[in-house]
């Protein structure tokens, strides 16, 4: 009896090292771990569907590349995040990819009556936000403050892990508003309607994307870099509503 | 900041350019002056109309260069436009500065894309109708801010500002056209409303 | 105070239809096999079980009557029911657990004197010896002053040392009390010591009902002869003279009965009735078997002898006397008055 | 070789725990667990597991008494649809309560009508983790009502008592440790849930976050007080597995008939 369990123990021992080595050794056209912002999602899948995704809140996801995930990019809805790994020497040097813009967004129902951004103010809501660390949750709070409505925060029932979570506590009727980027909301356009950000209220939004350190496949990860960054990259962008690649700030 | 030449023109127009133009550069000059010190007393309304009051001054100044190219307006306008252009521009610096000034990040003007319906600079008279309705839109911002502002430095800068756009209308109102009653005080939301089109 | 019952149930091996009527101050004993349908009878008066038809009735208060749709609760029957195990309560002390059913005007002091279980009184369940725990289920019973008494078992969950002691103390007790009481057992003996009348009750039909001693003599058939501790014998009744009928044995010889019977029959004989001897005796008994001794065990005071298919119980000073040991062959012997012919297939 | 299977698969399964003790000191950890966060988590935690508990205790104890004296059929159909939310992801469960009870849900308008308005309130929470919980303590508590040997409330009955009666009287005490045993299962289950929650009822720091949803905010935000609320959970876990142990193992003693003497089993 001893003597089977021994070998078959080896063999899982054997099994499990073949594995590790597999990944380990790069190939060619394996498919890449790509980190990206939960607002990339759709767009990211029907550009490339090759590679394997991990989407969700940028700074989780960075929290896990500080945790040593074996991502190979990591692409990001706001620079801190992608700086900070950068200086930590995880992330190679990041390059601004793309920029979004903020909307609220109410049922199609909208139960709470909310046409424009001054109505959170004079109206009962059930405001759904995202978390302070995640990206869309710091910029709707440029936003109200840019258009001094911070007040406003004390309507906050929910603040969500990330902008998915957002869009779909709205798009379910649960909340009554709640701020995401223009392109979530086209997402759910059938279910929200969308309420404009003044132009002059919007956060300075820019998407950042770089090759992660410890990437066992470096030059797969920056060539689709370079993809996202290519003039096809850019307009599958454009087409899914995020805008250009701003000139760097004067 | 120099003295402009001070052409004088014999159109009737001219001479009532003129006339809103000397004022407004010494507003702007007097502008200069006011520096804002103490900040921290400004409520977020007041930095809600500061980062308007930048937004639109960028886009004043966008419309003023873009109708400098179009050409459409008598020559005689051209000072009076780039007069109107170097105001904004400055408007737009002082209100970066009062914003920096309340640890704000202000916007640049790379941050917006103006967006002009088609016809605006193809003929002079969109240009002047266009050229009214965005500086009363913001004119009545202005005038709200002025009177209503918590921080006094805020107030009587809106106020010179207000000084400045207002002598502005007067660019694009051209003598024998029904005088306009004087713009009202506008609230950020009904001007924010009215510039929401072209500010893209 | 009669307890009358009339139900019948579908049961999955077989139809119970059961008839019966027990007088107050009377014990009835049902005896049969397991599976028999002697707790399920019990049950039914109890309101345990609801029969497809049936009435029960005591002293004119009618419990159960499914034709006028009449079917009082358990709880409302004021019955006294003793579970095979007791069933006592492992949460409650031994007063706590005769207090549960007690009526207002119940004594529980003055129940545990009569039980002579006072000094158990807050005791565990679990700490009682079996005869202790049969005291505290009866009296926890009698508290709640029921008008009739069932018995599941009463004894079989006692090691045979305290059975004996504790029947007697359970007559008494019986005899007391005046209740119409049914006790179920499949021992013949405990009812024939207990009741007053036993009924043989199999595959939910009462066979045959009567005093015990009744029974013993004139066993209805061969399932109720057996029952009540008689040997059988099968054969066919060939023929019959001057009152004596000659039985061929099917293991071979003969034997001769005073009961006229005629084709397959098996010979019944109490163990009494039948004597051991190295040798034929020389008295009236007719018949004689030749056997080796299969088996002795001690029965209280006597012995039972177990040669072929014959069961002799004679006693202790007999066994020791003849000096029988198990294989010797001996001669079993009984008269032709004490073999009764039990025609077979009735 | 056995020795070194079992040992690893002991040193995998005790190491994550241990680490969340060790990786900070116990003072930064106490220090942790002074932060608002997860004082806020702890009181919402206890707020809604607690009525919780209190709803499944109440209308669970007596629904599981029922389905434990049905007969087989019709139980075995009741006790699968009761495990059912057991083996539902949380995720699915958070959309099967949003589905009924969210505002767009079957429930929904009628909830409107009558004013009840639950989004993003405790009162979600309370339901998730009702949801969630309540399985683990019904399993629990039908197998210790059919742990009660069948003659004890029948002779409860013939003594007298009513079905009332017996229930409260005879089948709870009997049934008590069965029952504790399952009500601990079930607040281990509900303190630790996440999924349905933060779907259903959203997390906002003194209302609907508890602790294991601010765990996960923290995650970024603060590893530390992250690490001290999960130290928290673990202790509460801890404590109520180690009461779920005794109480099974007295139980055990208390309730199966108490086998004295050689019985004959006879019946019928």
């Amino acid at each position: 009896m001893n003597t089977r369990l021994a070998t078959l123990a080896v063999a899982l021992l054997a099994g499990v090292c073949v594995a590790a080595v597999a990944s380990a050794r790069p190939q060619a056209n394996a498919p890449l771990t790509i980190y990206a912002a939960a607002s990339l999602t759709d767009v990211f899948r029907s550009f490339d569907s090759a590679q394997n995704y991990s989407f969700g809140a940028s700074n989780a996801l960075e929290t896990q590349i500080r945790n040593g995930a074996p991502a190979d990019v990591y692409a990001s809805a706001a620079p801190l995040n992608t700086q900070r790994l950068h200086r930590a020497g995880l992330v190679e040097k990041p390059v601004t990819f793309t920029a979004n813009r903020l909307a609220l967004i109410v049922p199609r129902s909208n139960p709470a009556g909310i046409r424009s951004i001054y109505d959170l103010r004079s109206k009962p809501v059930k405001l759904v936000v995202a978390g302070p660390a995640v990206p869309v949750g710091g910029y709707t709070l440029t936003v109200l403050r840019k258009m001094g409505l911070s007040s406003v925060l004390s309507k906050v029932v929910s603040r969500e892990s990330d902008v998915r979570a957002v869009t779909g506590k709205i798009a379910l009727g649960q909340g009554d508003a709640g701020f995401v980027y223009v392109t979530d909301a086209r997402a759910v356009s059938d279910q929200v309607t969308v309420v404009r950000v003044p132009a002059w209220a919007q956060p300075r939004v820019r998407y950042e994307i770089a090759v992660v350190s410890r990437s066992s496949n470096k030059a797969a990860a920056q060539a689709f870099i370079t993809s996202v960054l290519s003039a096809r990259g850019q307009t599958a962008l454009k087409n899914a509503g995020f805008l250009a690649i701003p000139k760097a700030p004067a | 900041m120099s003295l402009p030449d001070g052409e004088a023109t014999a159109s009737e127009s001219a001479v009532w350019i003129a006339g809103a133009f000397c004022s407004s550069t010494a507003s702007g000059v007097a502008l200069a002056g006011i520096h804002v010190r103490d900040a921290k007393a400004a409520t977020e309304n007041d930095l809600a109309y500061a980062n308007f009051g930048l937004a639109t001054s960028y886009l004043v100044a966008d419309f003023y260069s873009r109708s400098l190219e179009a050409a459409k307006l008598e020559a005689s306008t051209r000072p009076a436009l780039r007069r109107g252009r170097a105001a904004a521009t400055l408007h737009a610096r002082e209100l970066t500065a009062l914003l920096t000034g309340a640890g704000d990040t202000p916007a640049t003007a790379e941050d917006f894309t103006f967006e002009w319906p088609v016809p605006t600079f193809a003929t002079a008279a969109s240009i002047r109708r266009t050229g009214t309705a965005v500086l009363r839109a913001s004119l009545g911002a202005y005038q709200q801010a002025a009177a209503t502002l918590t921080e006094p430095t805020y107030r009587v800068l809106f106020a010179s500002l207000s000084a400045s756009v207002a002598q502005q209308v007067g660019t694009f109102t051209t003598a024998g056209a029904p005088a306009e009653p004087f713009p009202l005080a506008l609230d950020l939301e009904t001007a924010s409303a009215a510039l929401e089109a072209f500010l893209g | 105070m009669a307890l009358r019952i009339d139900y019948t149930h579908s049961l999955r091996a077989y139809d119970a239809d059961v008839r019966l009527t027990v007088p107050p101050g009377e014990t009835l004993a049902l005896v049969g096999p397991s599976g028999a349908g002697k707790t399920t009878t019990l049950r039914v008066v109890a309101g345990l079980v609801r029969p497809d038809r049936g009435v029960v009735s005591v002293d004119g208060e009618t419990w159960l009557d499914t034709v006028r749709r009449v079917d009082w609760p358990p709880e409302r029957r004021r019955v006294g029911y003793l579970f095979q195990e007791y069933a006592l309560f492992p949460h409650l002390n031994v007063s706590d657990n005769i207090r549960f059913g007690a009526a207002r005007e119940t004594s529980v002091d003055e129940l545990l004197e009569r039980f002579r279980i006072a000094p158990l009184a807050k005791a565990r369940v679990r700490d009682l010896s079996g005869g202790e725990r049969q005291r505290v289920a009866l009296a926890r019973a009698l508290a709640r002053r029921p008008t009739t008494l069932l018995l599941d078992e009463p004894l079989s969950a006692l090691d045979a040392h305290t059975k004996v002691g504790v029947r007697v103390q359970l007559h008494e007790i019986l005899r007391d009390l005046g209740l119409p009481t049914i006790l179920v057992t499949h021992d013949y003996e405990d009812a024939a010591a207990l009741a007053d009348r036993v009924g043989v009750i199999v595959d939910g039909v009462i066979v045959q009902e009567g005093r015990a001693a009744d029974l013993v003599a004139r066993p209805r058939n061969s399932f109720v002869a057996s029952l009540t501790g008689a040997s059988l014998l099968l054969g066919t009744a060939v023929a019959a003279c001057d009152g004596l009928t000659e039985i061929v044995l099917d293991t071979g010889g003969s034997a001769w009965s005073t009961d006229a019977e005629t084709g397959r029959v098996a010979l019944a004989v109490q163990p009494w009735e039948v004597a051991i001897g190295r040798a034929t005796p020389d008295d009236s008994s007719l018949n004689h078997l030749r056997g080796a001794i299969t088996s002795i065990v001690p029965h209280s005071n006597r012995a039972r002898v177990r040669v072929g298919d014959l069961v002799a119980e004679i006693s202790a000073s007999s066994l020791e006397r003849l000096g029988l040991q198990e294989g010797d062959v001996v001669v079993a012997s009984f008269k032709a008055t004490a073999a009764r012919l039990l025609p077979l297939g009735r | 070789m056995l020795v070194v299977a079992t040992g690893a698969a002991l040193l995998f399964l005790v190491l994550p725990v241990v680490a969340i003790f060790a990786r900070v000191p116990p003072d930064e950890l106490l220090a942790a667990l002074g932060t608002d966060a997860a004082k806020d988590a702890l009181l919402v935690t206890a707020e809604t597991n607690l009525i919780s508990m209190i709803l499944i205790l109440l209308f669970g104890t007596p629904a599981a008494y029922w389905i434990a004296t049905r007969t087989s059929r019709l139980r075995d159909a009741v006790v699968t649809l009761v495990e059912l939310p057991l083996v539902l992801p949380p995720a699915v469960a958070g959309i099967g309560l949003l589905a009924a009870f969210g505002r767009l849900g079957l429930l929904g308008g009628t909830m409107d009508t009558l004013g009840i308005d639950i989004a993003f309130t405790q009162v979600a929470v309370i339901l998730a983790v009702t949801f969630v919980a309540s399985p683990f303590y019904l399993r629990t508590a039908v197998a210790a009502y059919e742990g009660i040997d069948p003659t004890l409330p029948a002779a409860a009955r013939t003594l007298g008592a009513g079905p009332g009666r017996v229930f409260a009287r005879i089948a709870i005490p009997l049934a008590g440790a069965g029952l504790g045993a399952g009500a601990a299962l079930a607040f281990a289950r509900g303190i630790g849930e996440f999924g349905a929650t933060i779907m259903f009822a959203g997390s906002l720091q003194g209302t609907t976050q508890t602790l294991s949803l601010a765990i996960y905010e923290q995650f970024d935000l603060s590893f530390v007080v992250a690490l001290a609320i999960s130290a928290v959970l673990v202790a509460i876990s801890g404590t109520v597995l180690l009461s779920v142990k005794l109480l099974t193992r007295w139980r055990s003693g208390s309730t199966t008939p108490i086998p004295f003497a050689p019985t004959t089993p006879t019946s019928g």
